[in-house]
C-alpha cells in the first residue's frame, strides 16, 4: 500500500515537472522569437509576482486576487449545486454599481454607510442572480443562457447611469463621483493593500464551511450532482436554486463592493467588466474541480499570473502580446495537468475505499 | 462461420478491489453460455474485458485458438462480438433506426446513411425472428421493454457471431422473454454462441446448455447444465446453504394508507387515467401491467413528481394532491424508483451522502444548519450492515458499486424511513437472487409491520408472490383486479396483455 | 422618421452583421451537438480573420483567403482538442485560453509579418465583392438581402440546410449527436467518442475561419486587433439558446443582425448608444420567453409534446 | 548609463491608437534628448493602470507621464506618497495639484471646430455626419466641436451623431463602416470619424460609396486619397518633449494646448505641407482659407468656445 502510495506521489510529481518542462519550453521558444532573454523574463515574472519594493507587487497580486478569488466563491456556490450561473459578471456589476450610488446618496455616519452600502451591493447581486433564476423557473429560459445574457442590459445601464445622471462630470470620465473618503477601506498598515482582502477571505471560509459541513450545502451538492436524484427524494429543489443563486449573487455584489470601497472608490464604466474578473473566477474554479478550499488558491494562481505576466511586460522587454500568449499556454498546461490530477486522485479515492 | 472463444486467466482490478481474478471460460458456438453469481460478482466485468471495454491486469482473450488484444470495443465488433448492455446504451433523442445504425452505418455518397437499405435489412432480420417495433419512434418514448429490443436488433444488425446479454430478460414482460429467448434458440441453431448473464435461475434452465456460476471475482463452477441442478447452482451462487421460502402470514388490511381517487395524468402517449385505488395498512398491492401502460406516470402523480391533471390524492388520510415531493414524503412516503441510476441515485456522490438524503430525522445527523458527519457514516454502515451491500464504506463513491448493490441501497434507504406507506418500482431489477429474496423479506416484514406498500413490478412471479391484491394495468386504465391468493397467470396475462399484441406497433 | 430607420442600405447591411455570426454559431452547433463545451468561438473566429488576410495579401485571392482563414479556425481547434480532449483540460478554462491566446498570437503575427501596429490595411488584401444574383433586383425588400452580397454569406445560407441534413443523415452526423447525448453508446459500438470530437471541432475551426474571413475581407478588407469584437460570444449565446440546431440559429442569427443594424439607426434618432447596445440581447430574450411561453402553452392544452 | 529613468504610461493598448503612439513617440524623443531610459507600460483595464503607475514608482522613476485623464484619481493617490517622483498627466489638470504633479491639456474642440467648418461649406446635402467610438466625455471634444463648427457656417445643417459601440468600440472597423454607410445613406455627405481602429472601416465606406470623411490625430489623408477632406493634429510629441524639459527645468508645469499654441492644429492650417498631404481640402482654397481666418479668431481669443467635455 505504501509503495502504492509512493509510486502515485512520484508519479504526480514527473507528470508535474513534464507540464512544466513544456511549459517552458514553449515559452523559450517565443522569447526566442522576439528576442527576449529567457532568464531575465522569468525573474522579472516572479518578481513581478511576488516581489517588489516592500513587497508591493505582491500586494497588487494579493488586491487583484481578492477579487477574482471572490467572483470564484459566488461561481463555486452555484456551480457545485448544478447552477450553472455564468452570470456573475453581471451580478458584479450591479453591486458595484449599487455600492457607489448608495454610498453617494445615503446619509449618515461613514461606518453606516459603508456598512449599508455593503449590504445593498449584496442583496442588488443576489437580485439579479435571482432574475436569471426566476426566468428559468417561470419562464422556461435557461439558466445557462438566461444568466449570460443579462450580463448586457446591467452592464450598459451601468454605463447609462454614470455617463448621465450620475456622472462625476468634472473628471471628464464615464464615472461617478467619489464616495465619501471616511468610507474606503482602510490600508493594512505600510502597505498599499486595502483590507477588501478580509471580506474575500470570509467570504470564501463561509462558501468553504457552507460547502462542506452544512445542511443546505449538502442538499444543494446532491442537486448538482442529480437533480432527478434530488428531486426523488424530496429536496425542495426550486427553493434550493434560488437560495444558492441568492447566495452567490450577494457575493459577487460584495466583489462589486470591495472593488467600489477598496480600490476605485467609486464606480468606473467598465472598471468591473474589463479585467474579465468573473470569467477569471469561474475558470478559477473549474481548475480545481471546485473544491472548496482549492478555489482561493486558484485565484491567487490567476492573479499571480496576470501580474506577473503584466511585471514581465514592463520590466523585460517582452511584448504585450507575447505577455498573452504566455498567459494563455500556462493556463492550457496547467489546466490539463491540473485536470489529470483530479481524476487520479479520485479514482485513488474510489479504488482505495476497499482497503480503507 | 462459428467461433470459439476463450478467456484465459482474467483478472481485473479496480484499485485496490480486485472485481476478476484468474478467470478461464469457454464459449462454444450453438450453444447458450449462462453466466450467474451475486451482484459485484464480476460478471459484467468479466464481459467487459471480453468486449474490450475493459483492459484486464492479466490473462488473455483467444478466438479460435489465436491470442488477441482488444484496443477498443471496436476490434471486438470487428471480430464479430457483439453486447446487450446491463445499463442500455441508446440514444434517447434519436429515433430507433437511427440507433441501430448508429456505428455500423451503411454509408452512400458523400458519406450519407442508407436508411432504406438499412430499413429493408431490419425488416427482414425482424421478421425472420419474429420481432416487431416502429422504427421511426424516439427512443424516449420507448418503455424499457421496447428499448431492449433495439439492443438486441442492434446486435442482430450487426450480424455478430459471438453474442453477450447482459440480464436481457429483467425488465422484459413475460411474452416478451419468451420472444427473445425463441430468438436465441435461433440463433444457437445457427451455431452463433451466447453468453447470458442473468439473475433468474428458470431461464438458465430453460435455455442453457452451459453454466458458470462467479463469487466474489472467482469462478466456482463451469459446465454443462446437465450435470447440475437448479439447486446446486443457488447454492454455488450464494456460496451456502438457500434460505426457506417464505411464509405469508395471514393479516385482516387496517386503515386506508393510500387513496387515489379518479386521477388523470399527462402521459407519453396521451392522458393515463382516470384511475382509483386505494392502499390499506398491511397489505401490498401490486400493480402487473406490460411496462409503459401508465404504470410509470401513476407512480410519479402519487409522489408528486409528475402534477396530476384532475382527480384527488390523500395520504394517511390527508389530501396531498397539491403537495411537493418533500412534504408528501413526511407525510409518510417512501418511494424505491425504478431508475436507481438517476432517481435513485447520485452517482457522483458517496455512499453516505446517497443514504442520508431526504431523511426526515434532519435533527438525528445535523447541528444547527451543520452536518454531523460521523453520524451520517454511521447511518450509512448501519444500512451496509443491515442490507448486506458489498462495498468498500461509507466514503465510496456510489458509481463503483455494482447494479445489485445500488439497488440494495436504494431499498435500505427509503425502508430505513419506515413510512406508512411504501412505494416500490421494480425493486428488485437486476437484483440477484440472494438479494431478492431479502428485499422480498423487506417488503413482507413492512406489511407486516403494518405498513402500506404499493408495488409496481413488470415481473409477474414477484407480484404474484408478494401482493394481497393485484391490480392490472393496460392502456392507462386499470383493466381488473385479483385477490393475492387467487392470482394465477393465465388470468393475469389475459388481463395484461389480451389485446396487448395489437397495440404494439408494427414494423414500419 | 421611418426613412431613418429602414433606410436604403439597411436591407442590404443585414446580411453583413448575419454572416460571420452564423457561421461561427454553425461551428459551434458541431461541438455544441458533439458535447464540446467550446465557448471559443471568439477565439476561433479572430484568428479566422487574421489568416484570411495573410491568405489573401500573398495570394492576391480571397478565395485562398479564405481557405487560410479555414485553416487558422482548423488549428485553433487543433490547439482545443489537444487541451481538452487529449490532456482532459476543463473546457471552459480550455475556451478562455484560447480566447487569450488568439488575441495575443494575432496580435504577435501581425507585428511578424507585416511589421503592423495593431492594424493592417493594404490594397493587396483582395477582398471579396458582391456577387450578383440575376432576378433578384427588383424584389423590394429580399433584392437588397439576398442579392450582391460577399458569397461567403451565400455559403452560409447554404450550410444550414447542409448542417441539418448533416446532423440527420450524415454518418458522422449522426455520431456527433451520439458523442453528445451517450457518448457511452459510442464506445459501446467501436467508436471513440475523442475521435468524433476531434472531427467537430475541426469542422467548427472552418466554419468560424470562414466567419473570420468575412469579417476580414468581406465587410472590411483589413485587419485590427481583436477584430472579432464580441462576435464569438454572440455566436456562443445563439448555440446555447438553439442546442445547436441549424434552422432554429438561422432565426436567431436573423434577429440578432436585423436588431443589431437596426440599432445603429436607432442612434440616429437620439436613442443613447449605451441602449442602442442592449437592444440585440433584450430582442433575443424577449424572443426566448416568446418561444417558451409558446411552448408551454402548446403542451398545456393537451397537445403531444 | 544612463541615470534617469522616463516611464511612460498608456490608459489603454496602444495598438492603433494614433493619439498613443504619437505619446510613446514623445517620451522616446524625450529619453534621446535628456539621456533618459525609457520604458513604456501599456494597460488595459483601470485596474491595471493603478498597477502600473505603482510599479513606475517602484522601479524608481524620474518621470512618469501619464496620458490621459484616467489617471486622476491614481496620482492623487499615488503622487503624494512619492515625492521625488515627477508625474506628467496629459490631457487633464487636476485641481490643487501637488507640487510633483504637473500636466498638460488639448483643446481638441477647437481643432474639431474647423472640421465642422468645412463641413459645413462642403455639405450639399445639407446633412453631415460624425461617429465617435463610443458616447464617452471625451470624444464630445470631437463630436460636440465639430457639430458647432457645423453651426456656425451652416446654421440650417443637420448633424447626425453616432458611436460605434458593441463589444469593442475602439477597435472595430466592421462596426464603424457600418455606422459610417448607415449614416451616408441617411443623407449625411461628409462625416467626422473618431473612432481610432475603427478609423478604418470608414475610409473604406467612403471610398466605396464615394463620400468624403474628416479624421483626427494624424495626417490620414493618404489611408484613402481623395476621400478625407482634411485631419485634426495633435501634437502630443512635441507638448511632451516641451513639459518634460520645463519640469526637468524644475518648473510647476501646466500648459494648455490649442490652436494658439500649436498643440493642436489641422491639415488645412499647415501652409507648408498642405500642398503634399493629399487632403481634399487643398482643392478647396476658399475653405482653408475661412478655416484659417476661424483659427485665427480662435487664437487670438475673439472666438471664444466651451469645453463640452465639461457640458451637461
Ligand atoms: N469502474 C469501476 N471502478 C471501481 N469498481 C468497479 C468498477 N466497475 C465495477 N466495479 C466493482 O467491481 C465489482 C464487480 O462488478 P460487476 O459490475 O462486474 O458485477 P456484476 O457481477 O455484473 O454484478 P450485477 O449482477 O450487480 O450486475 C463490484 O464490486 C463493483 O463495485
Ligand atoms: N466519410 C467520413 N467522413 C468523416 N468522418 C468519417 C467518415 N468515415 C468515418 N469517419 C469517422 O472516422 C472515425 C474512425 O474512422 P474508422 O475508419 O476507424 O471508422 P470506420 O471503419 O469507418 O467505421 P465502422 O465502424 O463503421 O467500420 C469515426 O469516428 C468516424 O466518425
Ligand atoms: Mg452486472
Ligand atoms: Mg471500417
Amino acid at each position: 500500500m505504501r509503495t502504492l502510495r509512493e509510486s502515485a506521489v512520484l508519479r504526480e510529481a514527473v507528470s508535474w515537472g513534464v507540464a512544466l518542462a513544456w511549459i517552458a519550453g514553449v515559452l523559450f521558444l517565443l522569447m526566442a522569437l522576439v528576442g527576449a532573454p529567457f532568464g531575465e523574463a522569468l525573474s522579472a515574472f516572479l518578481q513581478n509576482a511576488f516581489g517588489g519594493r516592500r513587497l508591493s507587487y505582491l500586494m497588487a497580486t494579493l488586491s487583484r486576487a481578492a477579487l477574482i478569488a471572490g467572483m470564484a466563491v459566488s461561481v463555486m456556490l452555484s456551480f457545485r449545486a448544478g447552477l450553472f450561473n455564468i452570470g456573475g459578471e453581471g451580478q458584479l456589476v450591479a453591486g458595484g454599481l449599487v455600492a457607489a450610488l448608495a454610498a453617494l446618496f445615503l446619509p449618515g455616519p461613514p461606518l453606516f454607510v459603508l456598512g449599508a452600502s455593503i449590504l445593498a451591493a449584496m442583496v442588488a447581486g443576489a437580485g439579479w442572480a435571482l432574475l436569471a433564476g426566476l426566468l428559468q423557473l417561470h419562464l422556461g429560459v435557461p439558466l445557462l443562457v438566461g444568466s449570460l445574457l443579462l450580463n448586457y442590459p446591467i452592464r450598459y445601464i451601468a454605463s447609462y447611469l454614470v455617463a448621465h445622471p450620475f456622472r462625476d462630470v468634472q473628471s471628464g470620465m464615464v464615472q461617478s463621483h467619489l464616495v465619501p473618503q471616511a468610507t474606503w477601506l482602510p490600508y493594512f498598515p505600510g502597505t498599499r493593500l486595502d483590507i477588501g482582502i478580509l471580506f474575500i477571505a470570509a467570504a470564501s471560509l463561509f462558501a468553504i464551511i457552507y460547502s462542506h459541513f452544512t445542511l443546505h450545502g449538502y442538499h444543494a451538492r446532491m442537486n448538482g450532482l442529480s437533480p432527478a436524484f434530488a428531486r426523488t427524494v424530496g429536496l425542495p429543489v426550486g427553493k434550493l436554486t434560488l437560495q444558492t443563486l441568492a447566495m452567490s449573487g450577494a457575493i459577487a455584489g460584495l466583489v462589486g463592493a470591495v472593488a467600489v470601497f477598496g480600490v476605485h472608490h467609486r464606480y468606473i464604466d467598465g472598471m468591473l467588466v474589463q479585467p474579465l474578473y468573473a470569467w477569471t473566477g469561474i475558470i478559477a474554479v473549474l481548475l480545481v474541480g471546485m473544491i472548496p478550499w482549492a478555489v482561493p488558491l486558484s485565484g491567487l494562481f490567476f492573479a499571480a499570473i496576470q501580474t506577473g505576466a503584466a511585471g514581465m511586460e514592463r520590466s523585460a522587454g517582452v511584448p504585450k502580446e507575447i505577455a498573452l500568449v504566455m498567459q494563455a499556454v500556462i493556463i492550457l498546461f496547467v489546466a490539463s495537468r491540473v485536470s489529470g490530477a483530479l481524476v487520479a486522485s479520485s479514482e485513488r479515492r474510489a479504488g482505495g475505499g476497499e482497503g480503507a | 462461420m462459428p467461433m470459439r472463444v476463450a478467456l484465459c486467466g482474467i483478472t481485473v482490478r479496480f484499485g485496490a478491489l480486485t472485481a476478476v481474478e484468474d478467470v478461464s471460460l469457454a464459449i462454444e458456438p450453438g450453444e447458450v453460455h449462462a453466466v450467474v453469481g451475486e451482484n459485484g460478482a464480476g460478471k459484467t466485468t468479466l464481459m467487459n474485458v471480453l468486449f474490450g471495454l475493459v483492459a484486464p491486469q492479466a490473462g488473455a482473450i483467444r478466438l479460435d485458438g489465436q491470442d488477441r488484444r482488444w484496443t477498443s470495443p471496436q476490434d471486438a465488433i470487428r471480430h464479430g462480438l457483439g453486447m446487450v448492455h446491463q445499463h442500455f446504451m441508446l440514444q434517447e433523442s434519436m429515433s430507433v433506426l437511427e440507433n441501430i445504425v448508429l456505428c455500423a452505418e451503411p454509408a452512400g455518397r458523400f458519406g450519407l446513411v442508407d436508411f432504406s437499405a438499412a430499413r429493408s435489412r431490419l425488416r427482414r432480420i425482424a421478421e425472420q425472428h419474429g420481432i416487431s417495433l416502429a422504427l421511426d419512434r424516439p427512443v424516449a418514448r420507448l418503455s424499457v421493454g421496447e428499448r431492449q429490443v433495439v439492443e438486441v436488433l442492434k446486435m442482430l444488425y450487426r450480424q455478430a457471431e459471438v453474442l453477450i446479454l447482459d440480464e436481457p430478460t429483467s425488465v422484459l414482460t413475460p411474452q416478451e422473454k419468451d420472444r427473445l429467448f425463441a430468438t436465441l434458440r435461433s440463433f444457437r441453431t445457427a451455431g452463433k454462441a451466447i453468453v447470458l448473464i442473468t439473475h433468474k435461475l428458470d431461464e438458465v434452465m430453460e435455455l442453457a446448455d452451459r453454466v458458470s456460476v462467479m463469487r466474489a471475482g472467482r469462478l466456482v463452477w463451469s459446465g454443462r447444465l446437465s450435470q447440475t441442478s437448479k439447486e446446486e447452482i443457488a447454492r454455488g451462487i450464494v456460496g451456502g446453504a438457500l434460505p426457506p421460502a417464505r411464509q405469508r402470514a395471514v393479516r385482516t388490511p387496517g386503515e386506508p394508507v393510500l387513496a387515489v381517487r379518479d386521477l388523470e395524468v399527462a402521459g407519453r402517449s396521451g392522458a393515463v387515467g382516470p384511475l382509483s385505488l386505494r392502499v390499506h395498512a398491511g397489505e401490498i398491492v401490486g400493480i402487473a401491467g406490460v411496462a409503459g401502460n401508465g404504470q410509470g406516470e401513476l407512480i410519479q402523480a402519487i409522489t408528486g413528481l409528475a402534477p396530476a391533471l384532475s382527480g384527488e390524492i390523500a395520504l394517511c388520510g390527508r389530501p396531498v394532491t397539491h403537495l411537493d415531493v418533500e412534504r408528501r414524503r413526511r407525510l409518510g412516503m417512501s418511494y424505491i424508483p425504478e431508475d436507481r441510476q438517476r432517481m435513485g441515485l447520485a452517482l457522483g456522490a458517496t455512499v453516505s451522502e446517497n443514504a442520508n438524503a431526504g431523511r426526515d430525522d434532519r435533527r438525528a445527523f445535523t447541528r444547527g444548519p451543520f452536518l454531523d458527519r460521523a453520524a451520517m457514516a454511521r447511518f450509512a454502515s448501519g444500512l451496509i450492515e443491515r442490507f448486506r451491500i458489498r462495498v468498500g464504506g461509507p466514503s465510496a463513491l456510489a458509481a463503483t458499486m455494482s447494479g445489485g448493490n445500488k439497488q440494495k441501497l436504494v431499498v435500505g434507504r427509503e425502508l430505513a424511513r419506515n413510512t406508512p406507506l411504501v412505494i416500490a418500482e421494480n425493486p428488485t431489477w437486476g437484483v440477484d437472487i440472494g438479494a431478492i429474496d431479502f428485499i422480498h423479506g423487506e417488503l413482507m416484514r413492512m406489511r407486516d409491520e403494518g405498513h402500506a406498500v404499493l408495488l409496481v413490478s413488470t415481473e409477474l412471479d414477484e407480484v404474484m408472490a408478494l401482493s394481497d391484491r393485484i391490480l392490472v394495468m393496460y392502456a392507462g386504465a386499470i383493466a381488473g383486479e385479483v385477490a393475492g391468493t387467487e392470482a394465477d397467470r393465465e388470468t393475469i396475462g389475459r388481463m395484461m396483455t389480451s389485446r396487448a399484441h395489437q397495440a404494439l406497433p408494427e414494423v414500419a | 422618421m421611418l426613412e431613418l430607420l429602414f433606410d436604403p442600405s439597411f436591407a442590404a447591411s443585414v446580411p453583413r452583421f448575419v454572416t460571420p455570426i452564423l457561421l461561427a454559431a454553425l461551428g459551434g452547433a458541431l461541438c455544441e451537438r458533439a458535447g464540446v463545451f467550446n465557448i471559443a468561438l471568439e477565439g476561433f473566429l479572430l484568428m479566422g480573420a487574421f489568416a484570411a488576410v495573410v491568405g489573401s495579401y500573398f495570394s492576391g485571392s480571397p478565395w485562398l483567403g479564405a481557405l487560410a482563414a479555414m485553416l487558422g479556425g482548423v488549428a485553433m481547434g487543433l490547439v482545443f482538442a489537444e487541451f481538452n480532449l487529449r490532456r482532459g483540460g476543463d473546457p471552459i478554462v480550455v475556451s478562455i485560453a484560447i480566447n487569450i491566446l488568439a488575441a495575443g498570437l494575432t496580435t504577435y503575427l501581425l507585428r511578424a509579418i507585416f511589421d503592423a501596429m495593431g492594424a493592417f490595411s493594404d490594397p493587396a488584401i483582395a477582398g471579396f465583392g458582391p456577387v450578383s444574383i440575376p432576378g433578384l433586383g427588383w424584389l423590394p425588400v429580399l433584392g437588397p438581402v439576398f442579392g450582391g452580397q460577399s458569397p461567403l454569406f451565400y455559403l452560409a445560407l447554404v450550410a444550414v440546410p447542409v448542417a441539418s441534413l448533416f446532423f440527420a443523415r450524415h454518418r458522422l452526423g449522426l455520431r456527433i449527436r451520439a458523442a453528445g447525448e451517450n457518448p457511452a453508446g459510442l464506445v459501446a459500438g467501436g467508436v471513440s467518442p475523442r475521435r468524433v470530437r476531434l472531427y467537430a471541432l475541426m469542422g467548427c475551426g472552418a466554419l468560424c475561419g470562414l466567419g473570420g474571413a468575412q469579417l476580414s475581407i468581406a465587410n472590411v478588407n483589413l485587419f485590427v486587433e481583436n477584430m472579432s469584437a464580441g462576435r464569438g460570444w454572440i455566436a456562443v449565446v445563439a448555440v446555447l439558446l438553439t442546442r445547436g440546431r441549424p434552422w432554429p440559429l438561422l432565426l436567431i442569427a436573423f434577429i440578432f443582425g436585423t436588431v443589431d443594424s437596426l440599432s445603429f439607426r436607432v442612434q440616429g434618432l437620439g436613442m443613447p448608444q449605451q441602449f442602442t447596445d442592449m437592444m440585440p440581447y433584450l430582442a433575443t430574450l424577449a424572443v426566448l420567453i416568446t418561444l417558451s411561453w409558446w411552448r408551454r402553452g402548446r403542451t398545456a392544452n393537451g397537445g403531444a409534446p | 548609463q544612463e541615470d534617469r529613468l522616463f516611464v511612460y504610461v498608456s490608459p489603454d493598448p496602444i495598438g492603433v491608437n494614433a493619439f498613443l503612439q504619437m505619446g510613446r513617440e514623445g517620451i522616446e524623443a524625450a529619453g534621446e534628448k535628456f539621456g533618459a531610459e525609457v520604458r513604456t507600460y501599456e494597460s488595459r483595464t483601470a485596474a491595471d493602470r493603478l498597477e502600473n503607475v505603482n510599479a513606475a514608482v517602484n522601479e524608481g522613476a524620474d518621470i512618469v507621464v501619464l496620458l490621459g485623464f484616467e489617471f486622476n484619481d491614481i496620482v492623487r493617490q499615488v503622487a503624494p506618497t512619492a515625492p521625488d517622483i515627477q508625474f506628467l498627466i496629459v490631457d487633464q489638470c487636476i485641481e490643487d495639484r501637488p507640487e510633483n504633479v504637473h500636466c498638460a491639456v488639448f483643446r481638441e474642440y477647437e481643432a474639431s471646430y474647423l472640421m465642422g467648418v468645412a463641413a459645413g461649406m462642403l455639405t450639399e446635402s445639407g446633412k453631415v455626419g460624425v461617429v465617435g467610438a463610443l458616447d464617452i466625455p471625451f470624444l464630445h471634444r470631437y463630436t460636440d466641436g465639430y457639430a458647432q463648427g457645423v453651426k456656425s457656417v451652416a446654421p440650417d445643417a443637420a448633424v447626425d451623431v453616432r458611436w460605434v459601440g458593441g463589444e469593442n468600440p475602439f477597435s472595430d472597423p466592421v462596426r464603424a463602416k457600418e455606422q459610417a454607410l448607415a449614416m451616408h445613406s441617411a443623407g449625411s455627405d461628409l462625416i467626422f470619424t473618431a473612432t481610432s481602429g475603427g478609423d478604418f472601416g470608414v475610409f473604406e465606406a467612403a471610398q466605396e460609396n464615394d463620400f468624403l470623411v474628416f479624421s483626427v490625430d494624424i495626417n490620414q489623408c493618404p489611408q484613402a486619397p481623395g476621400h478625407v477632406v482634411d485631419v485634426t493634429l495633435k501634437r502630443v510629441d512635441t507638448a511632451m518633449l516641451q513639459a518634460i524639459e520645463a519640469i526637468l527645468g524644475g518648473e510647476h508645469v501646466m500648459m494648455s494646448l490649442g490652436l494658439k499654441e500649436g498643440g493642436m492644429s489641422a491639415m488645412a492650417l499647415e501652409k507648408d505641407a498642405l500642398a503634399d498631404s493629399q487632403c481634399v481640402v487643398a482643392e478647396h482654397p476658399e475653405v482653408v482659407e475661412k478655416m484659417r481666418s476661424v483659427a485665427a479668431s480662435i487664437a487670438d481669443g475673439s472666438l471664444v468656445l466651451e469645453d463640452p467635455m465639461f457640458a451637461q
